[in-house]
């Protein structure tokens, strides 16, 4: 049993529980974008980031990774905290706007606009990956990945069409927090024209 | 029903999605009271460390035995439930899961309260499913004998290659001992390889010096019988001698297809005019010939574009070949400008150093072959062009070929005319992808050059290896849910075996007369179609039972309101569709209940039948669109079932609407609201059937009906076969056909409320009684007492002159 | 010449590294030394042989710079845009040599002629800006120098 | 270990130490400027100088001497006679004077920058005079492929003491005394390090060299591997016994051939000579090295990507806990150091941590190596101690900024890292006083920047770079990046207002405490340093429109100068918007409205008549 104080709440965890489990075990509420209880969390939407206080120094963490340790001092609403937040949400606003969840999460936060260019406000994907994960540990198909890199990085399938491994359980569809996953669903699932992509490429 | 079965059930707040929405309160305190639920606990996610902590903590301590998790989707979380629980020793089957943020919180504007008195009927039902389940014991399954590859492809060699590098034992049937033959007739299914031809002598060098390797030469494949593990195979012997045979353990089939000429409407004469293979030929006896050869890349013309990859590279490849040996020969390649030529920067800079000309035509316009000259259209400038030859060499027809399709008949791949042979579609579990390589491996199966085909080989080696390695150290366990035959109720009619799409279902040999079925579990898909067919209810579908689905109707039927709605979704369609509904919190008509079945077409009719009878007013099953069923036809099967149904609501002369089926495409959640609203309402416009004496009657031999042998029977004929490619089946006088069903139907009804009459009764009957306590006409009812006298079913004894029938004794 | 042999033979590659997918790099650095392109083929094979899902080995061939899923050109232009070459330039550099050549962004030209890429510093900051043209090292390059040998090399 | 010091008492007996050596550099900057056709012509030359000659010198060929400026390098042992930028045609001079004769060729000498005299001998020049040649050492004295050549500079002396006599864990004690940090940027503690590895006890584990050197601007870990591979082979093996691990991994930047090839020759002589395999010099430990090629990704320099892409996994890091030292490579305890860092250990088991804890500051012990490029009279490779001045390095041993007394800024660090302004230049070069002056250590680049640079052009480019090589796990830094860029470049263009400047700043902190890896985290360091020093010069493009340095494209225009402009038409040629018109022998002008300012027409003006405004 471990002894930890969440935003001044002192709370008790079991060894191998993260912050997250914590802190929702506590029915304290922290935001996130890429993590489903179905897959192993990823740490990269970085909206579950907590501030560790330890005297002077402080640090953020992802809640959803970082375990719970004996005597952690843990602030999920702390300024610092919600700068991360607020600018993640503003910057997804502009790179994602076709998202509803991501405008109610940005209204929460008081972020209902953007200052930077909207260069396609058709997009709804985060690339949180979650579609990719639970393909891969869930159903275990493997059927989509990341694409590329950086800020050129999509989801889909390989070349982008239609591949054998998909099994076309919809999973992707069910996980995705945005919605995005519908518009690519269709790009990935249905049988492969094998003839086509093997023979005639 | 019996409690034979410690159930707990847990309930998740999931945060604020669930908890606050509907009264998890009041919702316990009712599980607490019913005697099905032995334990009960709420918590803030069921799903995390310290929620799974708490499930493992009161399964161990209550000793529960079946658990059910009323929180969000079963198709995304069960898996981590199965995996996190392992520990306590629930297995599959053994976990269920109630969305009930998807299908309850989020979905509609009802209190809590009426939410969590909608959440529990869901939650019972399930809860009387898994009473009812009688967990199988795991099936170990070992490889008796080695791996044959048989077919006499290409990629027999490397197939036999990959198995022997893994050390496993393999027989390979061929129809000639000498590779070097081989080689020689490569070409014929596989034109311009000669590059590899070095490569593929030492993969043959390889297999002919492994000790794992065995080689026989056999005549035709007679027959194949068996299962994963232990197969029979038969050939015909070469001289003529008895029929030779193999224990095998698993069987690799590699199949090359055919190629074959243009003919003559694109000049084809066999000797100026040739295509791929006869080039081959010339090449290796005439050696290379002198002048002008063209190739000429027709697939388009000849209506198979996606060819002209294939095409080009063999006659790049011979072009090369030509070159590098005779100066005296030109050679052009002739293309379709829509096709990119499938050449590298490196291979183009050969390409120019050998002189190899590369000539567009445009495709618009159809080259004209003349003598001595191709017409053709430049699509630079659009003038006509005339291109000299001495040789035109033609793309090749390409097919599956005779041997080949007998081949694959034996193996009871269906071939349907003009495709090439992908066997095995299913797609339902990831192993299930590329198991169709496993099975099959060659140009048979979709036009491919030899590299491809020798590719398909050597993973068609090794995803059966997996399974044998596997099988060798006894860690191969057949799935958990898949169908199983009673031998003893099997009567091997053979309607299982014929609507089966996944080719799991084998006759068992050696039996006489009538054989007896069994299932390969390891090809089984688990859709269970073939399981609702059965007319004998010898197949199951274990851990997964109709049994199972009738208790969780009969529980939720009897929980239902006059105005609620009993409904099944598939796990690919309707329950998805539902999902992602309840994942957009779209709102729709609460009183929709709906239970999750793994295929719409395992719902046997007398779980239908089951619904009304205890209490529902009206079934909807939402399954697959059609044609995108993931076990092929439980789509097209359900439909005719819900046919039987509605013949027999209307005999009892209920409304036939209030049984449907309808589809879902799961990434259209608002298309599937429509959907039940709209019945919703309809059903509600119809009000409820009076649940009195008579109907209740009737509904006794609604139920009765469909499980009577002769009615399943008739209903099985109509059933879609793999063969058949139009939803719902095409069958020849359907009409006639279904004519015919309706009387077979409406005579079975009324036996059966005669035989339940009597039975309930005890009482012996005379003609008008019984007409009178059926509201059923003298006339037919006579002939079918009549029947049933004759058939034994029941007796008949004079009494002052009158006929009486009674039960008999 | 950035020139593919046109006789290697893909399986002797597949061949020299054991089928476990910590190798799936060096296969595919292999192929795309041997043949300057992944090809969709060339990616199954090396799928089948390390055990890796194709997904995930397209979205590594994606993911590095060094692999390429589209053949490349006869002639191979790298620029450097190495800090010392940027503050001497060869930002400009790249710009002008592929508008000289009908090309917006790095990559290959039509007629599979050249192909541009530009470089995160070949650490030659002494030579700033450098250029590497099929492998030979051009120091101090300027646009008229560069344009005039990548020229001359399509004329050949 | 006897036998390996026998051995080398051996070779070196074998050598006469006054014979005549001829030196060549073929390190890359000089193999670029043709120092393998200097070699060529120097065996002919001696072949046909022949019976004139006494003794025939030997030729060796090195590694990078550092000056790469002063290509190709040519030095005569043992006089130690430097001659620089050597043409094939100057050999012959240089064997009938300085061979035959013993005199010395003035005009290939080396003149001093400021005083013009020619200086003879490499000590004599600052460049080399300022310098503490430590991981360097053996760096252009040995020839790499010829594992002999090292074993006589002392190679494997210190691997051969820690494996026969002392204890793992007095291996990391020492290394840990000798306060040696990590030469790879952030500077933590080597022996610490170790140490979290060690204690996992008796399971698998594995070493790492980062070698994948990404920095735009760095080549020193290259010039190590390329010049003395065996130091990094060497502190591998060491590095392998102290922790507990039989298995280590070289993960190599593709770009770099030459350093592939000179570390696998080391391997396989070294393995041939039993200093690596089994049973290492009869001490019963068992080590190997296997080399990974780097497929073109900055950030598989941060340490989990690059275990993912051993692994054979995009390389995209993890979030930490667990820690490498914890759960590595394949799961297992592992150690990543990089090449400097693994070269500095065989040192100091060599010589002793009490030498090398002698070098160096308080908190900063021993030397570094650093890529001294830019506007900079001595671009080169240069090892100096801990603590020394900015300004010793850049102005002195660096020889100054060509044609200014003063350098506007010097960027330390890489894309991590920031520019540091002519007013830090007395600050005292060590991990703690880059990272409070806002800059970095970073492996090591060191770019000099004059006032022909711009700030904001520098931000945006290291920005630019960041942006392409992000992995795009993280959201801060995946959308992040791009937008500081956006931001910036507004700025480039004259636009954006003051309010933005703050905007940065908040944003930039975001980035810093949000991003998952160091890549993100210390992303914004290129715009919060440079806006720290150089606030003016951004301020003068929002609210001026107008770029000091004359960089910004949107800035700037082209104009002739009527005066010097000859008419030659050569600009009009050039220019491919045909923006330039004028008669033959009549002064041309540029019309704006075309120019596109990609300065084809300033390269090609032979007069220097187009200016920039």
């Amino acid at each position: 049993m471990l002894n930890l104080t969440i935003d001044g709440k002192k709370v008790q965890a079991e060894a191998g529980w993260t912050l997250l489990d914590t802190a929702r075990q506590h029915h304290i509420e922290i935001p996130t974008l890429c993590y489903h209880e179905a897959v192993e969390p990823f740490g990269a939407c970085r909206l579950c980031v907590v501030e560790l206080r330890q005297g002077d120094n402080s640090r953020l963490v992802a809640s959803c990774v970082y375990p719970a340790e004996e005597g952690l001092e843990v602030h999920t609403m702390s300024e610092k905290v919600k700068n991360v937040r607020r600018w993640i949400l503003e910057m997804l606003l502009s790179e994602c706007p076709a998202s509803e969840a991501v405008r109610e999460m940005a209204a929460e936060y008081g972020v209902d606009s953007t200052r930077f260019e909207v260069r396609n406000p058709e997009e709804e994907c985060i690339l949180c990956g979650l579609c990719v994960r639970a393909c891969a540990q869930v159903v275990g198909a493997n059927a989509i990945s990341t694409v590329g890199r950086g800020a050129q990085k999509e989801i889909g399938s390989p070349y982008l069409i239609p591949g054998e491994a998909c099994v076309a359980c919809g999973t992707c569809v069910t996980v995705c927090p945005t919605g995005a996953m519908r518009a690519r669903f269709d790009r990935v699932r249905g049988v492969p024209e094998v003839v086509m992509a093997k023979a005639g490429k | 029903m019996a409690d034979n079965s410690k159930i707990g059930v847990f309930l998740c707040e999931c945060g604020r999605r669930i908890a606050p929405l509907v009264d998890l309160k009041d919702l316990a305190a009712k599980l607490e009271a019913d005697p099905l639920v032995d334990y009960v606990a709420v918590e803030p996610f069921s799903c995390l460390a310290p929620g799974l902590d708490q499930i493992t903590k009161a399964v161990e301590e209550k000793g529960l035995d079946r658990v059910v998790i009323a929180g969000c989707e079963a198709r995304v979380m069960l898996k981590k439930f199965q995996n996190e629980l392992a520990a306590t020793g629930l297995e599959e089957g053994q976990i269920d899961i109630v969305n009930l943020r998807g299908h309850v919180a989020q979905v509609s504007d009802l209190s809590p309260e009426e939410k969590a008195a909608k959440g529990f009927k869901l939650i019972k039902a399930v809860a009387a499913g898994l009473d009812a389940l009688a967990p199988s014991v795991h099936e170990q399954v070992e490889f008796k004998g080695p791996v044959m590859i048989l077919g006499g492809g290409i990629a027999t060699y490397s197939a036999a290659q990959e198995l022997s590098r893994r050390e496993i034992e393999s027989i390979i049937a061929v129809s000639t001992d000498e590779w070097e033959d081989e080689i020689r007739m490569l070409h014929e299914h596989y034109p311009g390889e000669r590059h590899y031809y070095d490569r593929m002598e030492a993969i043959m060098r390889d297999v002919d010096a492994s000790p794992f390797v065995r080689r026989i030469t056999v005549g035709e494949l007679s027959s194949v019988s068996g299962r994963t593990g232990e197969y029979l195979v038969t050939f015909s012997d070469p001289m003529g001698g008895p029929p030779r045979v193999y224990e095998v353990g698993a069987i690799i089939a590699a199949l090359d297809g055919q190629m074959l000429n243009q003919g003559t409407n694109f000049g084809h004469d066999g000797r100026t005019v040739i295509c791929h293979t006869e080039a081959e030929e010339l090449l290796w006896t005439k050696g290379v010939p002198e002048g002008q050869i063209v190739f000429w890349i027709n697939d388009y013309e000849a209506g198979h574009p996606e060819y002209a990859y294939l095409a080009s590279r063999a006659a790049w490849s011979m072009a090369r070949y030509m070159r590098e040996r005779s100066p005296l020969t030109k050679v052009t390649v002739l293309y379709n400008h829509q096709m990119p030529v499938p050449l590298s920067a490196g291979e183009r800079a050969a390409s120019r150093k050998l002189g190899i000309d590369w000539v567009a035509y445009d495709g618009a316009l159809r080259p004209t072959v003349q003598a001595g000259y191709v017409t053709y259209c430049d699509p630079e400038d659009h003038t006509e062009q005339e291109m000299p030859w001495d040789r035109l060499i033609l793309s090749p027809r390409r097919s599956v070929g005779q041997e080949a399709t007998k081949v694959a008949h034996v193996l009871g791949l269906e071939h349907v005319e003009g495709h090439f042979l992908e066997p095995h579609k299913q797609r339902v579990r990831p192993e299930m992808v590329g198991r169709a390589e496993a099975f099959l491996a060659g140009s048979a199966r979709y036009p491919c050059d030899l590299h491809e085909a020798l590719r398909q080989g050597r993973r068609a080696a090794s995803k059966t290896a997996e399974m044998v390695e596997k099988a060798q150290t006894g860690e191969l366990f057949a799935p958990r849910m898949v169908c199983t035959v009673d031998q003893s109720k099997c009567i091997g009619c053979g309607l299982c075996k014929e609507i089966c799409d996944c080719g799991g279902i084998e006759p068992v040999e050696g039996h006489g007369g009538n054989i007896p079925r069994h299932v390969d579990p390891m090809v089984c898909t688990g859709g269970g179609t073939c399981a609702a067919a059965c007319p004998y209810h010898a197949l199951t579908l274990q851990n997964n039972t109709t049994s199972q689905r009738e208790a969780r109707v009969s529980t939720l039927s009897k929980e239902l309101a006059a105005d609620e709605i009993l409904s099944f979704g598939c796990a690919w369609g309707g329950l998805a569709a539902a999902d992602n509904a309840g994942v957009k919190g779209l709102k729709y008509d609460p009183r929709m209940y709906m239970l999750r079945v793994g295929c719409i077409g395992q719902l046997d009719p007398s779980v239908m039948a089951r619904a009304f009878l205890e209490g529902a007013n009206s079934l909807l099953l939402i399954g697959c669109p059609p044609e995108d069923c993931h076990h092929s036809y439980g789509l097209d099967h359900t439909w005719s079932r819900v046919n039987l149904i509605k013949k027999l609501l209307h005999l009892c002369g209920f409304d036939r609407r209030r049984i449907a089926l309808a589809h879902a495409d799961l990434n259209n959640p608002e298309e599937y609201i429509r959907t039940v609203n709209s019945f919703v309402n309809q059903m509600a416009d119809l009000g409820p059937i009076e649940r009195n004496s008579e109907n209740l009657e009737k509904l006794a031999g609604l139920y009765a009906t469909v499980n009577n042998a002769r009615v399943r029977w008739v209903l099985g004929a109509t059933l879609r076969r793999p063969w058949e490619e139009i939803y719902p089946g095409n069958q020849r006088n359907a009409l006639a056909f279904d004519r015919d069903m309706m009387g077979v139907v409406s005579e079975e009804f009324i036996k059966s409320r005669v035989a339940n009459l009597l039975r309930d009764t005890q009482k012996p009957y005379q003609l008008h009684e019984l007409a009178n306590a059926l509201q059923a006409e003298e006339k037919p009812l006579m002939e079918s007492v009549r029947e049933m006298v004759g058939e034994g079913l029941i007796g008949r004894m004079h009494k002052d002159g009158k006929a009486h029938y009674m039960l008999r004794a | 010449m950035a020139q593919t042999a046109i006789d290697i033979d893909i399986d002797e590659i597949i061949e020299r590294y054991p089928g476990k997918p910590e190798y799936l790099i060096f296969l595919m650095q292999d192929i795309q030394a041997a043949f300057n392109y992944i090809s969709p083929e060339a990616l199954t094979l090396v799928c089948d042989h390390t055990g890796v899902a194709e997904s995930q080995a397209y979205a590594v061939a994606t993911f590095y710079n060094s692999f390429s899923l589209e053949p490349k050109g006869e002639n191979l232009v790298q620029v450097c845009l190495g800090t010392a070459c940027h503050l001497k330039g060869s930002g400009l550099i790249a710009e002008n040599l592929m508008r000289s050549i009908g090309l917006d962004e790095p990559g290959t030209t039509e007629d599979l002629k050249y192909t541009v890429e530009t470089v995160n510093c070949l650490g030659a900051c002494a030579l700033a800006p450098v250029a590497v043209v099929n492998e030979a090292y051009q120091p101090k390059v300027s646009s008229p120098k560069l344009m005039k040998t990548v020229k001359k090399l399509g004329d050949a | 270990m006897e036998e390996l010091e026998q051995l080398r008492g051996e070779l070196q007996a074998a050598v006469d130490p006054d014979q005549t050596m001829i030196v060549v550099c073929h390190g890359t900057g000089c193999v670029a400027n043709g120092s393998q056709d200097v070699t060529q012509a120097l065996k002919n030359a001696l072949a046909e100088a022949g019976e004139d000659i006494k003794v025939m010198p030997g030729i060796k060929t090195t590694g990078c001497h550092g000056f790469c400026s002063r290509g190709p390098l040519v030095i005569i042992k043992p006089a130690n006679v430097f001659y620089q930028q050597v043409k094939p045609g100057d050999v012959e001079e240089i064997v009938a004077q300085t061979i035959l004769k013993g005199e010395t060729v003035d005009r290939l000498l080396y003149k001093h920058p400021q005083s013009g005299d020619a200086l003879e001998t490499t000590d004599e020049i600052p460049f080399y005079a300022g310098q503490e040649r430590v991981v360097l050492q053996n760096i252009g004295q040995i020839d790499p492929t010829d594992l002999e050549d090292a074993l006589r500079a002392g190679a494997y002396a210190g691997m051969a003491k820690a494996l026969t006599a002392m204890q793992p864990a007095e291996v990391i004690e020492s290394v840990t005394k000798a306060g040696l940090r990590g030469r790879g940027g952030a500077g933590f503690p080597t022996g610490v390090k170790w140490g979290l590895a060690a204690k996992h006890g008796d399971v698998e584990k594995f070493v790492l060299c980062n070698a994948d050197e990404g920095d735009p601007g760095a080549f020193m870990d290259r010039s190590v591997m390329e010049g003395d591979p065996h130091a990094v082979v060497e502190g591998m093996i060491i590095g392998g016994y102290a922790i507990g691990a039989n298995v280590g991994y070289v993960y190599v930047r593709a770009e770099y051939p030459l350093a592939i090839k000179h570390l696998e020759m080391a391997l396989d002589d070294a393995r041939a000579l039993g200093l690596l395999g089994e049973n290492i010099l009869g001490s019963g430990f068992n080590f190997d090295i296997r080399i990974n090629r780097g497929a073109g990704a900055f950030v598989c320099g941060e340490e989990t990507a690059l275990m993912r892409s051993v692994e054979g996994k995009v390389g995209e890091p993890v979030p930490r806990p667990p820690y490498p030292s914890d759960k590595g490579l394949f799961g297992k305890p592992s150690v990543l150091n990089n090449v400097e860092t693994w070269a500095n250990v065989s040192r100091i088991l060599d010589r002793g941590w009490e030498w090398f804890a002698g070098l160096g500051t308080e908190k900063s012990k021993g030397t570094k190596v650093f890529a001294l490029v830019g506007k900079v009279n001595n671009v080169g490779l240069v090892e100096v101690p801990m603590g020394i001045k900015l300004k010793e390095i850049v102005m002195e041993i660096g020889g100054g900024v060509p044609g200014s007394d003063h350098f506007k800024a010097v960027q330390t660090g890489g894309p991590s890292g920031g520019c540091l302004p002519w007013e830090d230049a007395e600050l005292p070069v060590d991990f703690d006083s880059l990272i409070a002056a806002g800059s970095m250590m970073g492996s090591g680049g060191m770019i000099v920047m004059d006032d022909r640079d711009c700030m904001v052009d520098v931000a945006k480019y290291f920005l630019g770079f960041l942006e392409e090589e992000s992995c795009g796990k993280c959201f801060p830094c995946r959308l992040g990046v791009p937008r500081l860029r956006e931001t910036l470049n507004r700025f480039s263009k004259g636009q954006g207002t003051v309010e933005d400047i703050d905007d940065l700043y908040s944003l930039a902190e975001a980035i810093k405490m949000g991003s998952l890896c160091a890549l993100g985290g210390t992303a914004p360091n290129a715009v919060l340093s440079t806006l720290r020093y150089f606030r003016g010069e951004y301020e003068a493009h929002i609210l001026e429109h107008r770029c000091p340095a004359g960089v910004c494209k949107d800035l700037i225009t082209y104009k002739i100068d009527p005066d010097t402009c000859t008419g030659c038409r050569a600009c009009a040629r050039a220019c491919p918007q045909e923006a330039i018109s004028g008669e033959k022998k009549k002064p041309h002008t540029i019309d704006e409205s075309l120019c596109i300012r990609c300065g084809m027409c300033m390269e090609s003006c032979k007069f220097g008549a187009i200016q920039v405004f």
